[in-house]
C-alpha cells in the first residue's frame, strides 16, 4: 500500500497541515497522515478501501458520507469503540482498527451470512431458533457474537468529564452560512450567543463549495471575531427539551473529554443544514459509492482523491457541482446520469469495490467512484423534539418545519433553498429576531423574580416574524432505483427486507421499523428514514407524507454516558466529630447522605463497657426541628397520635407520627424549652420528610396557627452519654445545670452550660435503655465538647460506641425501628403502642383510619422473640412459618447476639393470634433449618421495668 | 387445549403459517411471501368483548378468551399501532422474586407462560433467562433483599441473596470495592429472571389470537363508554351496565368492555364514570450503541433508580425510576439521561465512552400499592386490567389468562383475588412498595 | 427540565422543587366516612388536561403553592395560589 | 466543677485537607474564602411588612451596613449575618413578641466565592442564573448547589469585585467546600 498516494496538489480551501505528518496504525499497520485529517480521510489517502463489515452480511463496506454520520465508518481506538472515523481527528500514534470483523477485515468469516442472505429476511430470528427449547441458550449465544460495534474496554480509566450550566440569550445550532450569520447578528443586536458546530470547522457547507463560497465564509468569520459570540466547535446541540433547556455535548474544552452544557436559551436558531440522502438500488454499499458532498468534502478540506473513474448521479446542482470539481480534480467523469433530463441508474457491481455502473438506458459504464446527488434529509430532530410536527414537501423531496414554538427559529437549508447569499440573509434576520425575542423572554423572567434588577411594567411587544421566506427548488423524487438495495446500511436492511416485512403485516411505519430494525442503527436513520419511508409507501400506494415518519428522539448525535454521567454531585453530611471519629479507628457505615462511625473496632465491648460504666454516641444526624410560636401544641397533637397540651417547660415527651393512612411514618422526641419554643428530634433518615411534613400541615392546612419551623440538625452536634457512670461523667462538666436525680428527672431536659459551651441543651432519654443523657451542644464547639466528655470520662473507662453498638442495645431493650421493625404497611396499633393514639383529640394525621384500626385491629403486631437456642441468631428477614404448611404467620425484623444477656435477641412481626407472651414459633432460618422460638411477655428484654434509665 | 401451533398448521387459512426454519429455507428458495401476521377485516358494530388496548395484556386478554374460553367473537382497539404503549416501550424485564405471597404466586405464572410461549405462539420471543440481580448498596435494602429471598423459597422461587464476591463472579463489570460513593453490600439473585423481545410477544400474542378469528383494529380509538342506568352523570358510574364503546371509527356494541390501557387508564375509565386510584407518570428509558457483549445479567440498583441489561444486539437498554410528576407525555428528559448515567458509571466506571444512542418514554399507571387493579369494577360489564405502573409487561400472560376467565366464568380467579378494586375502599392494600419501586 | 413558576422565586427548574401531587380536599376527620376518606387517600382524577396541583419549592423559598399546568403538554396557567391543598400521603 | 479549658469553635471545613488546586498560589481573579463562624440569626414573622421596617429589607434583596448584612432570604424570614455578638444584640434589640429567633451560627457553613470569575465558577455547579440582570449585587435567593441547598447573597466587594455568600447546612462543609474548589480549578480558584 503506497503512502499518501492519493492526495491531490494542494486545494485551495484544504485544512490539512502537509507539513505535520502523524503516524497511526490501521488494523496494527503503520500509516501516515497529517495533522486536520479525519481517521476517514487519512485511511482514503491512504487507498483503503474496506473500513468496516455489514453488521447482517458482514459485506465490505467503505466511505459513504466520510463524516459523522456514515453509516458503516465506526472504528476501535484503543479503550474507545464506535469512534466515527469521519469526524475524529487524527492524532499522532492513534491505534485504529476495524470493528466487528472475524478474523480479520479482508477475511471475515461471517461473510457466508451473504451468501444465505435470502434465508436471512428481516425478523427471521423471530421464526426460527425455537427447537429444541433448550437450545436457545445456546443459539442466543452464537447470535450475540453477531453484535456489531466495537469492544469497550472495562478496565480503561473512567477519564475527566464535566458540566456546566448556562443562560444565553440564543443558541445557535449548525455553524454553516446561516448559523454564523444569525449568530453574528444577534449578538450584533445586542444577545448574549452560543454558537455551536458539530464539526471541528465552522463554515458548513461553504467549506467545500466554491470560491465564491469561501469568500463568502472569510467574511463571515471576520465579522464573527468581532461580535462577541461564544463558539464551541466539535460540540453538538443534542436535544432541545421543555421550556428550551438545551443540551450540547462539548468535545473541544481543554483537559476534558467532553462536557455537557446544560443552556436554559431563551432562544433557539436551529440551523443544522441538511445530510444528503442515499438512493436505493443493487449495490448501493459497495465501497465507492459516494455521496457528493462527501465527494467534495474528501477533496476540497483533505485533498483527497476518491476514485480515479467516476459515474455521477445528478439529480440537483450539487451534483453538478460534484462534476465541476471532480474534473477539476483530474477525476476522469465517465458518465452524468441525470434524473432531471429522465435518466436513472439501475445497479452497481463490483466484489470488493464498485467496478461498473449499469444505467437505465442499457450502458455499463466502467467505474471505481460513483457519486450520488439525489437529495436531502432535512434532520429536523431538534424542532420535532420542540413538539413540531414538519411536513413533506413532494417537489423537494423532504421536511420542512411547520409551526416551531415561537422561541424556535429555523434557517438556513432546514428552512428553505437559495444562494448562498440568501441563505445567509435569511440567517442574519433570524439572527435580529431571536435577539429581540430573547429580550423580551428576559424581560417576562426579570419582572416574575423578585430578586432580579427591575424591569419596566409594560413588556416589550413579542418581535414578528417578517423575515422574507427562502425558496423550494424542486427536483425528481429519488428515492429507489428499479433494483433493489439497502436502505439501512448501519442495519443492513434492504428494501426487499421492507416491502416483505409489509406484506406480513408490519405495514405501519412503527411496526415496520420495529420489526427490521430500519433507522434504529447509530445513525438513526439521519441517512435512511426518508427512504424507509418511501418504499413502505410504494409498497401500501401511499404517499411519503400519508406513511409519516417514526419518531426522532434524542440524542441528535449519540453522547458518551460520562458527559451525560460525570461530575454528578453526590454530597455527604459529616457530623462535626467526624474527624475525631477517623482519628480514633471508627469503621465508617453510609447511612444515606451522612457517613457515621459503625463501631470502634468491637461493638460487643462497646456496649459491655457502655452497659457497666460508660459509653458516647455521635448522634448528630438525629433530625432536630425549632419550634416556635404560640400554636406549636397544635402542631405537635397533628403530627404525634398522642396528647401535647400539657407538657411542662423542660418536659420531653416521645410520640409517633403517622400519615393519613395510619401507617407509622415517624418517631421521636420533643422537648420544650420555653413558653412558646420547643425542639423536636426525629430519626435520621425521617427528618427532611418531617419537616416538609410540618410545613406542609401549616401552610395548606393551618395558615392561621404560629408556628416557625426552622430546621437545625446540624446547628447542634448531638451526642449521648449512657451507662450508669454518665451521671458522673457528666457532673464535671457542668456548673450551672443540677444533676439531682430527684431534680432532673428522666424524660426531662435542661439548657445550660457543658464543658465551658453556653447554650447547651441536655435531655434525660436513651434509646440504649440506660441512664442517659442527650447533649445537643452547638456545633462549631461539638469536636471540642466531645473531647472534653472523653476526657472526663477517662477514669470510668468511657467507650465511643457506633451505630451497631446502639443497634444492640436498643435491640436488647426492645425500641423498635420505624422502617426496620415497622413496614410500609405497618399501622400505628402493629407496635402495640395503643396507647399513644389518642383518639380523643379532634383531629390528627391519620386519625380516620387508626380509628378503624383500633376498633377490630387483625394486622400483624411487633414483639420481642427469644430463639430457644440461646446462640441461635436469626437473619433479620427470616420467615416465621406455620411448620406444617408453611404459611408465613410474621417475620424477624431485627436480631442480634446480646452481649449483656448473652443470648440472642430478636423483634419480630406476628400474626396477633401468636402474638401473646409464651407463643412457640418456627423461624425458618436463611440456611433453611427450622428454629424454635418464643414471643416475650416485655418489648424489652432486658429491664423491662427501665430502672436503669430511670436511675 | 388445542394449541395455536395446531390452529396455525391445521387452518392453514393465510397459506403456509407456521414458522419453522424450513420454512425460512423454502420461503427464501421460492421467494414467497409469508402471510400477514394478522388480518386487516372491516369493523363491525357488534362483538362480544371488546377489548381496549392492543399492548400485552389486550392481546393476551383475548387470545386466551378465544384459546382457553372459546370466545372468539372479540375485538382488540387501539387508537395507535400494536404495542405502541407500555408494550412495545418496555425494557423487557421478567422475574417473579416479588415480595408478598400473591405477587410471587401471580408472577411466577406467568413466567411459566412466558417459558413455553415460543412453542405455544410458534413465534421466537427470545426469552433469555439470563439472571437477575438487585444490588443492596445499604443494610436496609440489604434486609428487603433477604426478606423477598425468604419469601420466595417458601415458594420455590429461585432466588437468593449473594455476596460481593459472588456478584463479581456473575458480573464481572460491576465495581464490588468498598471504595465506591455505594458500595455493593449484596445482591438478591434470581436466575430464572432475564430479558424477552417485547415486541415479538405483542406479535405473537395478536397473530395467534388472529387465527382463532379474534379482530385487531388499529388506528381505533376509543372516545367513549356508552353506559346505561348508572347513578352518575349521562347515566354512566356505579350501578349501570355497558352497551359498548364510540370510537373514531363508529359505535360498536358489546355486553363487556375490558380497559387494558395502562396509562391511560384514567381517561377510559373515567368514560365509564369509574373513578381509579392511578397517577399516569412517565417512565423513561434509554439506549446505547451496541457494542460487543460484556453484560451477562440483567442488573437492578435501587438505591440508584437504575437498571440495566444488554440486548443480543449489544446495546445496553437502562431504565430507571418514573418521572417526578405526573404527565401524559412521552417525551424524554436530559436529566433522566443525566442521573442515568451516573448512576450505572458508579456501578461500571469502564462505560464512560459508551455513547447514548437514543432516549424515550412510555406511560405508567401508577397505584397507590405497587399491585394492579384486575376484575369488575361498578358499571357492570366494564372490567379493567389496569395499574401495571413500570413492572406489568412480565404480567401480560398470567394477567390475560385470569382475566378471560374472569370474563368467562364472571367470577374473579384466586390468582388475582387480591388485585381487585375494591381493595382500596377497605384499606386492603397489597405490600409490594417495597420489591417493585424499581425492581421491575 | 420543566421551568415551574414559583410565586415568589420566579421561574424554577422542577428539580429544584418537589412535585406534591394533585390536589385534593381533606374530608373533615371528625364526619369522615371510611370510603370518602378513603378517595382522598388514593383516588385521582388523573385527567389528560389542565389540573390544579400543589409544588414544594424545597430548594427555594420553602413554599408550598398550588398552580394549573397541563398534564400532556406542562404548560402552565394562571398564577400560582399560595398554600395547597395536601395530597393524602406524607 | 467546670471544665477549665476555652472550648474551640471548629468550622466544618478542614483547612488545607481539600485537595488544592493545580493553580494555588498563582495570583488569580478568583478565590474561595471559608466565612464559617460569623453571626447568623434568622427572624421570622408572618407579618412580612414588619420585618421590612425592622431590618430595612425585603423578601430577595440584602442589604448591608458596615459589618453587618440585613438579607431577605424567604417570605417572612430576614437573616443577619455579621459579628455574632452584634447581629444577636440586633436581633433582639429589633425584636417583636411575634418573631421567632434562631441563631444559626452553628448550624451554616458560609463560604464566599470572590472574583470576576466567581460566576463561571458557580455556574458549574448551580442551575440559577448568576448574571447580573437576574442576581444583581444584593439579590438573595435559595438554590441547588452541587445537589446542597444553600443560601446565596450576591454580596460585591467594596471596589465592586464580584461576590457571593452561599450559606448550607454545617453538615455539608467539606463537601460544598470541594464541589467548589473543584469547579474553579480551571479558572484558577484560589483557596483563602
Ligand atoms: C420505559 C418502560 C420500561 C418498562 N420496563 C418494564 C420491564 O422491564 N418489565 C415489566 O414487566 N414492565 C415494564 N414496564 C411496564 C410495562 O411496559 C407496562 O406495564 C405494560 O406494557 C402494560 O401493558 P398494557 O398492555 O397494559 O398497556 P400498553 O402496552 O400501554 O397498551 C395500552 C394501549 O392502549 C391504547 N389506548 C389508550 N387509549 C386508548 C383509546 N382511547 N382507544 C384505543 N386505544 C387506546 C394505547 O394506544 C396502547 O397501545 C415498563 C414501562 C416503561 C414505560
Ligand atoms: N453543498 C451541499 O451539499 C449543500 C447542501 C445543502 C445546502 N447547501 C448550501 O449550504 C447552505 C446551507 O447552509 P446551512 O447553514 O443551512 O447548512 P450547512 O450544512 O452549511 O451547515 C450546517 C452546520 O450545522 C452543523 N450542525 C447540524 N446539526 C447540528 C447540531 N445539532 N449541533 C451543532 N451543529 C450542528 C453541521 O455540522 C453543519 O456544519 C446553503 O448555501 C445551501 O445552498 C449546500
Ligand atoms: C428493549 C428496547 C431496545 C431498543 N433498542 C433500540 C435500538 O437499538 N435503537 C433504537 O433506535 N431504538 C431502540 N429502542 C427504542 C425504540 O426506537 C423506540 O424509541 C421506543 O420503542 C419508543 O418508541 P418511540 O420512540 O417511537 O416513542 C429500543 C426500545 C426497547 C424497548
Ligand atoms: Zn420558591
Amino acid at each position: 500500500m503506497s503512502t499518501l498516494s492519493d492526495r491531490l496538489s494542494a486545494q485551495p480551501g484544504e485544512i490539512i497541515d502537509r507539513s505535520s505528518k502523524l503516524r497511526f496504525t490501521w488494523n496494527g499497520k503503520g500509516v501516515t497522515g497529517f495533522a486536520g485529517d479525519t481517521i476517514a480521510s487519512a485511511l482514503m489517502a491512504n487507498n483503503v478501501q474496506v473500513v468496516s463489515r455489514s453488521m447482517k452480511y458482514h459485506r465490505p463496506r467503505g466511505y459513504m458520507t466520510a463524516d459523522y454520520w456514515d453509516p458503516n465508518g465506526s472504528v476501535q481506538l484503543a479503550s474507545e469503540p464506535n469512534v466515527r472515523s469521519g469526524h475524529r481527528q487524527l492524532q499522532e500514534g492513534m491505534k485504529v482498527s476495524a470493528q466487528n470483523v472475524w478474523p480479520s477485515l479482508d477475511r471475515d468469516v461471517r461473510a457466508v451470512n451473504g451468501v444465505l442472505g435470502r434465508f436471512l429476511t428481516a425478523g427471521f430470528y423471530y421464526k426460527t431458533f425455537m427447537h429444541p427449547r433448550s437450545l436457545w441458550p445456546t443459539y442466543e449465544k452464537v447470535l450475540a457474537t453477531f453484535a456489531p460495534g466495537g469492544k469497550v474496554d472495562l478496565d480503561a480509566p473512567s477519564g475527566y468529564f464535566d458540566k456546566r450550566y448556562a443562560h444565553p440569550d440564543v443558541v445557535v445550532a449548525g455553524g454553516g452560512p446561516s448559523g454564523l450569520a444569525a449568530a453574528i447578528d444577534a449578538a450584533r443586536a445586542g444577545a448574549k450567543v452560543m454558537l455551536v458546530e458539530h464539526t471541528h470547522h465552522l463554515g458548513g457547507h461553504l467549506l467545500w463549495g466554491s470560491d465564491g463560497d469561501r469568500a463568502v465564509l472569510a467574511q463571515l468569520l471576520t465579522e464573527l471575531a468581532e461580535a462577541d459570540v461564544e463558539v464551541l466547535v466539535d460540540s453538538t446541540v443534542t436535544g432541545r427539551y421543555e421550556d428550551n433547556w438545551i443540551g450540547i455535548s462539548q468535545r473541544s474544552h481543554p483537559g476534558v473529554e467532553e462536557r455537557l452544557i446544560k443552556a436554559r436559551a431563551k432562544m433557539l436558531v436551529v440551523a443544522g443544514g441538511l445530510i444528503e440522502r442515499p438512493y436505493v438500488f443493487e449495490g448501493n454499499d459497495l465501497p465507492g459509492v459516494m455521496m457528493s458532498s462527501a465527494v467534495r468534502r474528501s477533496m476540497a478540506m483533505y485533498a483527497v482523491r476518491p476514485g480515479s473513474r467516476a459515474v455521477v448521479l445528478s439529480a440537483n446542482a450539487e451534483g453538478d457541482a460534484a462534476v465541476e470539481a471532480l474534473t477539476a480534480a483530474g477525476v476522469e467523469v465517465a458518465a452524468v446520469v441525470d434524473p432531471r433530463n429522465g435518466q436513472d441508474l439501475v445497479r452497481a457491481k463490483g466484489s470488493r469495490r464498485v467496478e461498473s455502473v449499469e444505467l437505465a438506458d442499457g450502458r455499463s459504464v466502467e467505474a471505481d467512484l460513483l457519486v450520488i446527488a439525489a437529495g436531502w434529509t432535512s434532520p429536523t430532530s431538534l424542532i420535532n423534539m420542540a413538539g413540531d410536527r414538519p411536513s413533506f414537501d413532494d417537489s423537494c423531496g423532504r421536511f420542512f418545519p411547520t409551526d416551531p414554538p415561537e422561541t424556535v427559529l429555523v434557517t438556513g437549508g432546514m428552512a428553505g433553498d437559495g444562494t448562498t447569499e440568501e441563505i445567509v440573509e435569511h440567517g442574519r434576520a433570524t439572527g435580529d429576531l431571536a435577539a429581540r425575542r430573547a429580550s423580551t423572554v428576559a424581560h417576562r423572567l426579570q419582572a416574575a423574580t423578585t430578586r432580579a434588577q427591575s424591569v419596566d411594567e409594560i413588556e416589550p411587544v413579542w418581535a414578528a416574524d417578517s423575515r422574507i421566506a427562502l425558496g423550494r427548488w424542486s427536483h425528481p423524487g429519488l428515492y429507489r432505483a428499479s433494483t433493489h438495495g439497502i436502505v439501512d446500511y448501519s442495519e443492513d436492511v434492504s428494501s426487499k427486507d421492507l416491502v416483505a416485512a409489509a406484506k406480513e403485516g408490519y405495514d405501519s411505519v412503527e411496526l415496520l421499523k420495529r420489526y427490521t430494525t430500519a433507522t434504529m442503527g447509530p445513525s438513526q436513520g439521519k441517512l435512511s428514514t426518508v427512504n424507509t419511508v418511501a418504499i413502505l409507501g410504494e409498497a401500501r400506494g401511499e404517499t411519503i407524507a400519508e406513511v409519516g415518519t417514526t419518531v426522532w428522539r434524542p440524542p441528535f448525535a449519540p453522547i458518551s454516558l460520562g458527559a451525560l454521567g460525570g461530575r454528578k454531585f453526590e454530597p455527604i453530611r459529616v457530623s462535626a466529630m467526624h474527624r475525631w471519629h477517623e482519628a480514633n479507628g471508627a469503621t465508617p457505615i453510609i447511612a444515606g447522605q451522612w457517613i457515621r462511625p459503625e463501631h470502634y473496632g468491637d461493638p460487643a465491648a462497646e456496649v459491655r463497657k457502655t452497659r457497666s460504666g460508660v459509653g458516647l454516641i455521635d448522634v448528630s444526624p438525629l433530625g432536630k426541628l425549632d419550634l416556635q410560636g404560640a400554636d406549636v401544641p397544635k402542631l405537635l397533637n397533628h403530627l404525634y397520635t398522642n396528647t401535647w397540651n400539657k407538657l411542662p417547660i423542660g418536659g420531653v415527651r416521645y410520640g409517633i407520627m403517622c400519615a393519613e393512612d395510619g401507617i407509622v411514618l415517624d418517631d421521636g422526641v420533643t422537648g420544650r424549652l420555653g413558653e412558646n419554643h420547643y425542639l423536636m428530634t426525629t430519626t435520621s433518615s425521617g427528618a427532611a420528610t418531617v419537616w416538609e411534613w410540618a410545613e406542609n400541615w401549616l401552610q395548606t392546612e393551618h395558615p392561621d396557627w404560629d408556628v416557625s419551623v426552622t430546621p437545625v440538625t446540624t446547628a447542634y452536634a448531638s451526642m449521648n452519654l449512657a451507662g450508669p457512670k454518665s451521671r458522673e461523667v457528666l457532673s464535671s462538666l457542668v456548673d450551672d445545670i443540677d444533676l439531682d436525680p430527684e431534680d432532673f428527672r428522666y424524660m426531662q431536659l435542661r439548657t445550660g452550660r457543658i464543658a465551658g459551651v453556653d447554650n447547651c441543651i441536655m435531655w434525660r432519654i436513651g434509646f440504649t435503655g440506660e441512664l442517659s443523657f442527650e447533649l445537643h451542644v452547638p456545633a462549631g464547639y461539638g469536636e471540642a465538647v466531645w473531647r472534653s466528655v472523653m476526657e472526663a470520662g477517662a477514669e470510668f473507662g468511657i467507650t465511643p460506641f457506633g451505630l451497631e453498638g446502639q443497634r444492640i442495645m436498643r435491640l436488647e431493650k426492645g425500641h423498635f425501628i420505624v422502617g426496620q421493625d415497622t413496614d410500609g404497611l405497618s399501622l400505628a396499633p402493629a407496635t402495640g403502642l395503643d396507647a399513644l393514639i389518642k383518639l380523643d383529640k379532634p383531629d390528627f394525621a391519620g386519625k380516620p383510619e387508626l380509628s378503624w384500626a383500633l376498633e377490630n385491629y387483625e394486622g400483624p403486631l411487633v414483639v420481642a422473640v427469644q430463639p430457644v437456642d440461646p446462640n441461635v441468631v436469626p437473619g433479620e428477614a427470616s420467615q416465621i412459618i406455620d411448620p406444617i404448611d408453611k404459611r408465613i404467620l410474621g417475620r424477624i425484623t431485627s436480631a442480634r447476639y446480646s452481649p449483656t444477656l448473652e443470648r440472642s435477641v430478636c423483634l419480630a412481626q406476628v400474626e396477633p393470634q401468636f402474638a401473646t407472651a409464651g407463643s412457640r414459633l418456627t423461624i425458618k432460618m436463611i440456611d433453611g433449618s427450622l428454629q424454635e422460638a418464643v414471643v416475650q411477655e416485655h418489648h424489652a428484654h432486658f429491664d423491662p421495668e427501665g430502672e436503669r434509665l430511670r436511675g | 387445549m388445542p394449541s395455536v401451533t395446531n390452529m396455525l398448521r391445521d387452518k392453514n387459512q393465510h397459506g403456509q403459517r407456521r414458522y419453522s426454519a424450513f420454512g425460512l429455507l423454502r420461503k427464501g428458495l421460492s421467494n414467497q411471501p409469508w402471510p400477514r401476521v394478522w388480518r386487516e377485516v372491516p369493523l363491525k358494530d357488534s362483538y362480544d368483548v371488546v377489548i381496549i388496548g392492543g399492548g400485552v395484556h389486550g392481546l393476551a386478554t383475548a387470545y386466551y378468551l378465544a384459546v382457553n374460553h372459546g370466545i372468539t367473537n372479540v375485538a382488540v382497539v387501539d387508537k395507535a399501532y400494536l404495542g405502541s404503549g407500555g408494550s412495545g416501550r418496555n425494557t423487557a424485564i421478567v422475574r417473579s422474586n416479588y415480595l408478598t405471597p400473591e405477587g410471587v404466586a401471580f408472577y411466577d405464572r406467568s413466567l411459566t407462560l412466558y417459558n413455553s410461549m415460543a412453542d405455544d405462539l410458534n413465534i421466537n420471543v427470545m426469552f433469555s433467562e439470563r439472571g437477575h440481580l438487585t444490588l443492596a448498596h445499604n443494610d436496609s435494602s440489604l434486609r428487603t433483599m433477604h426478606w423477598r429471598a425468604e419469601v420466595n423459597k417458601l415458594q420455590d422461587i429461585d432466588s437468593s441473596v449473594i455476596d460481593p464476591a459472588e456478584i463479581k463472579k456473575i458480573v464481572p463489570s460491576l465495581d464490588v470495592t468498598s471504595e465506591a460513593r455505594y458500595p455493593i453490600l449484596g445482591a438478591l439473585y434470581h436466575p430464572p429472571g432475564g430479558i424477552i423481545r417485547h415486541d415479538a410477544v405483542v406479535w405473537g400474542y395478536a397473530r395467534a389470537a388472529d387465527a382463532y378469528g379474534v379482530e385487531m383494529h388499529q388506528k381505533t380509538e376509543v372516545l367513549d363508554i356508552l353506559v346505561e342506568g348508572g347513578e352518575g352523570r349521562d347515566g354512566k358510574g356505579a350501578g349501570g351496565q355497558v352497551t359498548g364503546v364510540m370510537t373514531n371509527r363508529g359505535k360498536i356494541s358489546a355486553p363487556i368492555v375490558v380497559n387494558c390501557t395502562a396509562g391511560w387508564a384514567s381517561l377510559i375509565s373515567d368514560m365509564a364514570g369509574v373513578d381509579l386510584p392511578i397517577s399516569t407518570r412517565p417512565l423513561q428509558a434509554a439506549v446505547t450503541e451496541p457494542v460487543k457483549v460484556f453484560l451477562p445479567a440483567v442488573v437492578v440498583s435501587g438505591s440508584l433508580h437504575t437498571y440495566v441489561s444488554q440486548t443480543d444486539r449489544g446495546e445496553l437498554v437502562f431504565g430507571a425510576a418514573v418521572d417526578p410528576y405526573n404527565n401524559y407525555s412521552i417525551r424524554g428528559s436530559l436529566e433522566f439521561t443525566e442521573g442515568l448515567a451516573g448512576h450505572v458509571m458508579e456501578l461500571m466506571p469502564g462505560i464512560s465512552r459508551m455513547k447514548l444512542l437514543r432516549q424515550w418514554a412510555g406511560l405508567c399507571d401508577m397505584t397507590p400499592d405497587y399491585s394492579p387493579i384486575m376484575g369488575a369494577t361498578p358499571v357492570e360489564g366494564f372490567l379493567c386490567d389496569v395499574g401495571w405502573g413500570t413492572y406489568g409487561f412480565k404480567a401480560g400472560p398470567v394477567s390475560g389468562e385470569a382475566m378471560a376467565e374472569c370474563i368467562a366464568t364472571e367470577k374473579m380467579p384466586a390468582i388475582i383475588a387480591a388485585f381487585g378494586l375494591e381493595r382500596f375502599a377497605k384499606g386492603d392494600l397489597v405490600g409490594e412498595k417495597g420489591a417493585a419501586a424499581v425492581g421491575h | 427540565m420543566l421551568l415551574v413558576p414559583c410565586p415568589n422565586c420566579g421561574p424554577r427548574n422542577s428539580s429544584d422543587l418537589r412535585y406534591v401531587g394533585e390536589s385534593h380536599k381533606r374530608p373533615d376527620p371528625a364526619t369522615t366516612t371510611p370510603e370518602e376518606w378513603r378517595t382522598y387517600l388514593y383516588m385521582h382524577k388523573n385527567p389528560a388536561d389542565w389540573m390544579m396541583e400543589t409544588w414544594y419549592c424545597s430548594s427555594g423559598c420553602r413554599r408550598f403553592f398550588t398552580i394549573e399546568r397541563h398534564t400532556a403538554t406542562s404548560e402552565f396557567r394562571n398564577p400560582p395560589l399560595p398554600g395547597g391543598k395536601r395530597g393524602g400521603r406524607a | 466543677m467546670a471544665n477549665t479549658q476555652t472550648p474551640v469553635f471548629r468550622s466544618p471545613v478542614a483547612a488545607g485537607s481539600s485537595t488544592a488546586p493545580a493553580t494555588m498560589g498563582a495570583t488569580s481573579a478568583l478565590s474561595l474564602a471559608d466565612e464559617t463562624g460569623v453571626g447568623i440569626v434568622s427572624v421570622r414573622n408572618r407579618d412580612e411588612g414588619s420585618l421590612i421596617e425592622r431590618f430595612a429589607t425585603r423578601f430577595g434583596r440584602a442589604t448591608r451596613s458596615g459589618n453587618t448584612l440585613m438579607a431577605g432570604q424567604r417570605p417572612g424570614e430576614c437573616i443577619i449575618m455579621g459579628d455574632r455578638s452584634g447581629v444577636v444584640g440586633l436581633a433582639a434589640s429589633k425584636q417583636l413578641a411575634g418573631d421567632a429567633v434562631v441563631e444559626l451560627t452553628h448550624g451554616r457553613v458560609v463560604l464566599r466565592v470572590t472574583g470576576a470569575q466567581a460566576s463561571s465558577t458557580l455556574e458549574k455547579v448551580c442551575s440559577l442564573d448568576w448574571s447580573d440582570a437576574m442576581m444583581p449585587n444584593g439579590a438573595v435567593t435559595s438554590g441547588s448547589v452541587a445537589k446542597v441547598t444553600c443560601d446565596v447573597i450576591r454580596d460585591d466587594a467594596a471596589n465592586g469585585t464580584r461576590s457571593y455568600l452561599l450559606t448550607a447546612d454545617r453538615s455539608f462543609g467539606q463537601y460544598l467546600f470541594d464541589a467548589l474548589v473543584d469547579a474553579g480549578d480551571e479558572f484558577g480558584i484560589v483557596v483563602g
